[in-house]
């Protein structure tokens, strides 16, 4: 099984679920983070002196599934996060070796 | 360590009952007026609600970390202060004069401030409401202070601080001001509601305790931002509204006076806030919600002086002017290097040093026949003492403040160490996180 | 289901149109008093803002997932009790008397309570003046009892509570101390602005509530910490400016009265917060804001039967040993076992029960012409009536609130289940969240 | 570009010192009350409080990413309002009338606009206590605007906006209804407090705005929940408390008239909030706390031009109905297709008509005998009266703003580019954030 | 060694705490998450509109283990948030190829 | 690929970040999260009870980065996030399979 893991623009999240929905995921986690990258951050004013702001806001999604979804997976959030524009976001893919449903104790494909 | 404390609490009931009660058998005078009365109650608690906003605004200026103790300093003033007052610190400030410079110590416990009006200070109030409007005042002028070393001030230094700054260095400039005997009351100075006693003072002694304390770790080259601007706002917007209790609440009466002190006030404030405004928009491309509501502190701060002695159209230039230095003022302090966290100086420093010079270029006798004129009616005079006056009052507040903090900080120390520093003053000082996840 | 809300809307508009205007026939009478309508309507004003202070203070309070839940207990006493006091609830606590125990129904629906003055209540204002404010009172009464059960009632059963308690609990009280011909009035008992009628009511009901619904799930072994504590500061804030409204405006006139009652609040408030933070400081090691906050609220409560009574010192005395007596009290808590979550009981029902004994002793007719003296007057009778006073209210509010929760318990259920009560009362009982990420 | 601004600076001083003094002249007159003075600037703290309070209402609904975005488009309302109040439109609204239309600009800069009464509008207080207390509200008008185009207007386009829109739409309308010599006024419309000025004027020029600067993308299918619901809460509750200032406080002096407006306001609101969080509960099987704010905001609208002339039953029944009609109006928004965000029409616009359609029903000589019976007491000519002025207020207001709005999109863009809506009005704006993590 | 990621509830966090200390576990990290599930989100209110909220609030506690101790951590996250409703939530096993403690330099299960 | 997973002190954020970028690297994810370790938490007062909270705020900071940058990232981390005191951290470094930029939809070590 593999860990699909994208960073994405935060007002992409929910294009990218209904693309996930769409192909059949069932589940995946999300957490708000913030990334440094070539997209530059922003200034910030604080009573007349700029700051400079690195880090911007972005979305971290993981999708736990079978190896052979996994290319579909990430098509899929390409074609929904793809703006064109620097900060588009990455996707990891990890290996993941086993997978326990707390509910069920179901293990493996079963519990995805 | 039980004991001890059991013993004190005794001793001081014994006291407490012993003195309690010459100052209340003061009958009813026939001279009180209702609307007066009304008005200047009403006015008590516009100020003391002031403590809680300065509280927030300041709360949302500084990190998340710091935030209770930020917001503690103002508030614990309210206690504090306020004891201080009753014990002595009215009597210092209001009680007979002892050589031009501070009240003596007759009035201890508010012995003799009874219910009927004292004539000297008004005469158509009870004299405790005039004593717990002035109360308001003096709790709420050290808080201002607090600003200057936010983020890294030891409570204990704080609680000292709080002490000593009240009692030798705000009852005396109270006194010299508004005190009957007070050395600018005699010279004709004219501070219509606080801006030597509140806002120079203030203003100047953060100067001194900023330069004391020292810089934050990590200041300036690591951005401080401000953790959340929503109670910044909503402190700003108490600050205003309790700002017309503080400014026209110093008639001590209801009625045309009181009535030229609340528009003077209102539109130097939307004037600052303005010119503020538009200085950023130029200077930094964007206009800042900060920015308007720091403006704004700052045309609140410089029509203080000002405020029941000048006409609408002279406090629309007094406003404007106040925004544009104080927007310098705190953009200077990057270059010269000092860090004065919220900047107390650059707002109630320089504002209140404008609005008092302003003070004596704008009043006019035809607002208030108890004032004078100002320059721009032909008395160069006043303006003459008006700069006398600020530059005794930023002299004894600064030596005063400098002295106070470095005493402390070799006996107690000022300041939290780094660890705690890093950690926040809110779990370090207080125990206490403001937020849960 | 619709057509049996239209048939009532019109049968309820038949009603009011038929009752409607006869209170609104009396002409305005001479005597009334510019400067104390103000001050009376500008405390009404003040004391409304206590109950979404009072929802700020404790919303700080609760888990985040309970905030809005919590807010809603108060922020919903505002319409239910207003629309309950202008039906029948005026009538009840200050109609003509049954018995010295309640007034008669003669003013449903504010029949005959106009614009002239009613000279046994409030002489010099509008009646309706007088009405409104104490309407005030009776809002954010059972909204403070709400501390005690916040994170686990049901919203159907509090908003039942709300109905029944305000009947049922405090409209009688209200008539006892403050209704021409109540029993405590009659006989002497001294209440200024609601230690029998707002705190201890409101407090030991809190107690017998607490009693019915039970600890919430976890309580006390998992740490329950407040979501937000610049919000209960504020909320503290708002508490103390509101209450001058509350203690000063029960004066019911502008005037030395006024005056009193505001400075014995204002430093009983005072001392009380420096208690507290000095007892928590030598307890456990650290002055937290939230204790300062808190220990403001018990002086606020404590002062409240005594404002208008006594003078400056015997406040602060009156105001220190609350805020040591609340402390103890809400420590103590975990040993006795009952979950009064916000300590509604413990700050409310014990700083009440403090300041009516309190008033006994320190008040004094040099104050206050119209009250009486107390035990240190060498008055003792007056100590007596009080202790009687407490015991009854404390037994008649403790006896029908566990009553009113029984019953209610028994037919609509009081609690929300155990689900519900993990996932939070706002998602469950109001289909919102207070916070988006 | 310092230059310039230097130059424009040296200018505008120069005209202010010109024609500063004209209107201090003006000796204090006798006939000043001090009870009622003290009412009216008490009464203008309060309504200068509801601008913010309505920043923390309106803040606290829109998403992080705008939130001080929309609390400076109410904030940044005081200052440059209160500086064309000064300047011009106090003169446009109360000057010297012009064809029943408008004042004329002899006023200006408020050219004898002093201390003395104006028995025009206030006999008994200093006439610059009226004009200030006017101010607040010019000034909280298009502050309420703003929550319809709340989420995506370009700041400079709004500053643009408030100017054009106060001295085109405010001005003319406040002087038709309130100015002497107005026609509505002159026809016998009643408008208590704004109901016309303020609400309707405000609640149509915002489905106006809204329908020129288009929906907010996502809309509606994307859920845009509220970022803060306690900043919300906190809003209302300043609100509320404010406008008894704003009611109450039109009645221009203390006494009956204004504890009578002070009681309707109240009754109403609750009412309102009752009957919106009842309707809510029936259609969603849930009472929110938002519905219950919303619904006291439903009310205070409402009762606004009724209040100083209806008494409790009926403000009790006019409130009920204007939560379910307010209820109404904003879930049929979703249907009809315009997006005002935070429905500042649904609200103010359908609030504001039923009041002043109310105000013909239920207005009574026995509360206000300067006002007149309604259609309930046998006058159905004021019901017609009323009825033409909101439609000429409706035409008025609807066609200016959206001419104004469709101007300004021509010349500068009303609205800001696609990406700055998705990165937030905060950043894009004003270069800053509300919260840091 | 392995890192044994669980996806829980918020409210069994301080049981699961309880369990991995028992088992001797002397550290772990732990994430506010948003998830995506079975589980169905829930609808909220506002002014009269009815909006669907699909995401949940859930915890990830994440604890890098021994290999050997893997399955042990497995059970005691089941036994300690299991409650057997829909949305009790999932444990992912992942490789984790060295561990260094910043403190010490400690590499490998020193480190842990 | 690799990536390395540094839980560190919130205060040192800015100091890695410098470090990292020094090294070259241009791409990183930051989230907030609590640890629970060897450094003992703290107590909070509540209206005079101690309540003793385990979890202390930390940085978890993830940089995917080309297998021979791994240990250099280590060593950068180690050198910037060090004060000697407990809870100065961890860093986990776990295998990545495959990277994807979502703009250009570059995979591999050009994606980074
Ligand atoms: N090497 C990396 N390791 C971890 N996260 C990265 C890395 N590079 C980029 N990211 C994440 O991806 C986001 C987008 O990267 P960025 O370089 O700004 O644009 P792009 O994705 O268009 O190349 C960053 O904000 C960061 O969160
Ligand atoms: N394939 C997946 N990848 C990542 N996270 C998942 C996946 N499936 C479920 N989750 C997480 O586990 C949580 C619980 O899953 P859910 O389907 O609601 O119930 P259950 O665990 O009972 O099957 C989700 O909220 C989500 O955070
Ligand atoms: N086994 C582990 N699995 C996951 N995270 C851990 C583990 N051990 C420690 N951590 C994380 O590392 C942080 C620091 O660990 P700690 O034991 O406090 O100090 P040190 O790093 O000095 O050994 C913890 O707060 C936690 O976030």
């Amino acid at each position: 099984m593999k860990r699909v893991e994208a960073i994405i623009k935060p007002f992409k999240l929910s294009d990218v679920k209904e693309k996930l929905i769409a192909l059949g995921i069932h589940g995946m986690t999300v957490t708000e983070v913030k990334g440094f990258g070539r997209q530059k951050g922003h200034t910030e004013l604080y009573r007349g002196t700029e700051y400079k702001i690195d880090f911007v806001p972005k979305i971290k999604l993981e999708v736990v599934v079978a190896q052979e979804m996994a290319e579909r997976v990430i098509e899929a959030v390409i074609s929904a996060a793809h703006t064109g524009q620097i900060g588009d976001g990455k996707i990891f893919v990890t290996p993941v070796e086993e997978v326990i449903r707390i509910r069920t104790k179901e293990r493996g494909m079963e519990a995805i | 360590m039980k004991k001890k404390i059991v013993a004190s609490l005794i001793l001081a009931s014994a006291i407490f009952v012993g003195v309690a009660f010459a100052g209340d058998a003061a009958a009813p005078a026939p001279k009180i007026d209702t609307g007066d009365t009304a008005w200047v109650l009403v006015s008590a608690a516009l100020v003391l609600l002031m403590t809680p906003g300065l509280a927030l605004f300041y709360g949302g200026m500084v990190r998340r970390k710091n935030v209770l103790g930020t917001m503690k300093q103002s508030f614990v003033a309210i206690p504090i202060v306020s004891i201080q007052w009753v014990l002595i610190g009215y009597s210092l400030a209001f009680g007979p004069d002892v050589g031009h410079f501070i009240g003596n110590l007759s009035w201890f416990g508010l012995n003799t401030v009874g219910l009927s009006p004292n004539a000297d200070y008004a005469p158509t109030i009870p004299h405790q409401a005039f004593m717990i409007f002035q109360m308001m005042f003096a709790v709420i002028t050290p808080a201002v202070v607090s600003g200057a070393f936010a983020e890294r001030m030891k409570f204990t230094a704080f609680v000292a601080f709080l002490l000593l700054w009240t009692t030798l260095v705000y009852d005396p400039i109270a006194h010299w001001v508004w005190g009957t005997g007070g050395w600018i009351r005699a010279l004709g100075g004219l501070d219509f509601a606080g801006g030597f006693v509140v806002e120079i003072n203030s203003g100047v002694s953060a100067l001194a305790a900023a330069i004391v304390i020292g810089r934050r770790r990590g200041w300036p080259h690591e951005p401080m931002m401000p953790h959340n601007l929503t109670l910044m706002l909503l402190g700003a917007g108490l600050l205003w509204f309790g700002w017309f209790g503080f400014n026209a609440g110093s008639a001590a009466a209801s009625g045309t006076v009181a009535t030229a002190a609340f528009v003077s006030t209102h539109i130097a404030t939307a004037a600052a806030a303005m010119a503020w405004m538009i200085v950023e928009w130029w200077h930094r491309g964007k206009p800042t919600l900060l920015g308007a509501a720091s403006g704004a502190v700052a045309g609140l701060v410089a029509i203080t002086p000002a405020a029941g002695f000048v006409g609408p159209l002279p406090s629309l230039l007094l406003g404007g002017v106040a925004g544009l230095v104080c927007y310098a003022a705190v953009v200077l302090k990057n270059r010269l290097g000092y860090d004065d966290s919220l900047d107390a100086f650059g707002v109630h420093g320089i504002g209140g040093t404008w609005g008092a010079v302003a003070t004596g270029i704008f009043a006019s006798v035809a607002v208030n026949a108890g004032g004078a004129n100002g320059l721009l009616y032909g008395n160069p005079n006043l303006a003459l003492i008006q700069l006398g006056c600020v530059a005794a009052t930023w002299a004894y507040s600064f030596f005063m403040t400098f002295t106070i903090m470095k005493v402390l900080d070799a006996v107690i120390g000022v300041r939290v160490d780094g660890d705690e520093e890093e950690q926040g003053l809110d779990l370090t000082q207080h125990g206490e996180n403001a937020y849960t996840a």
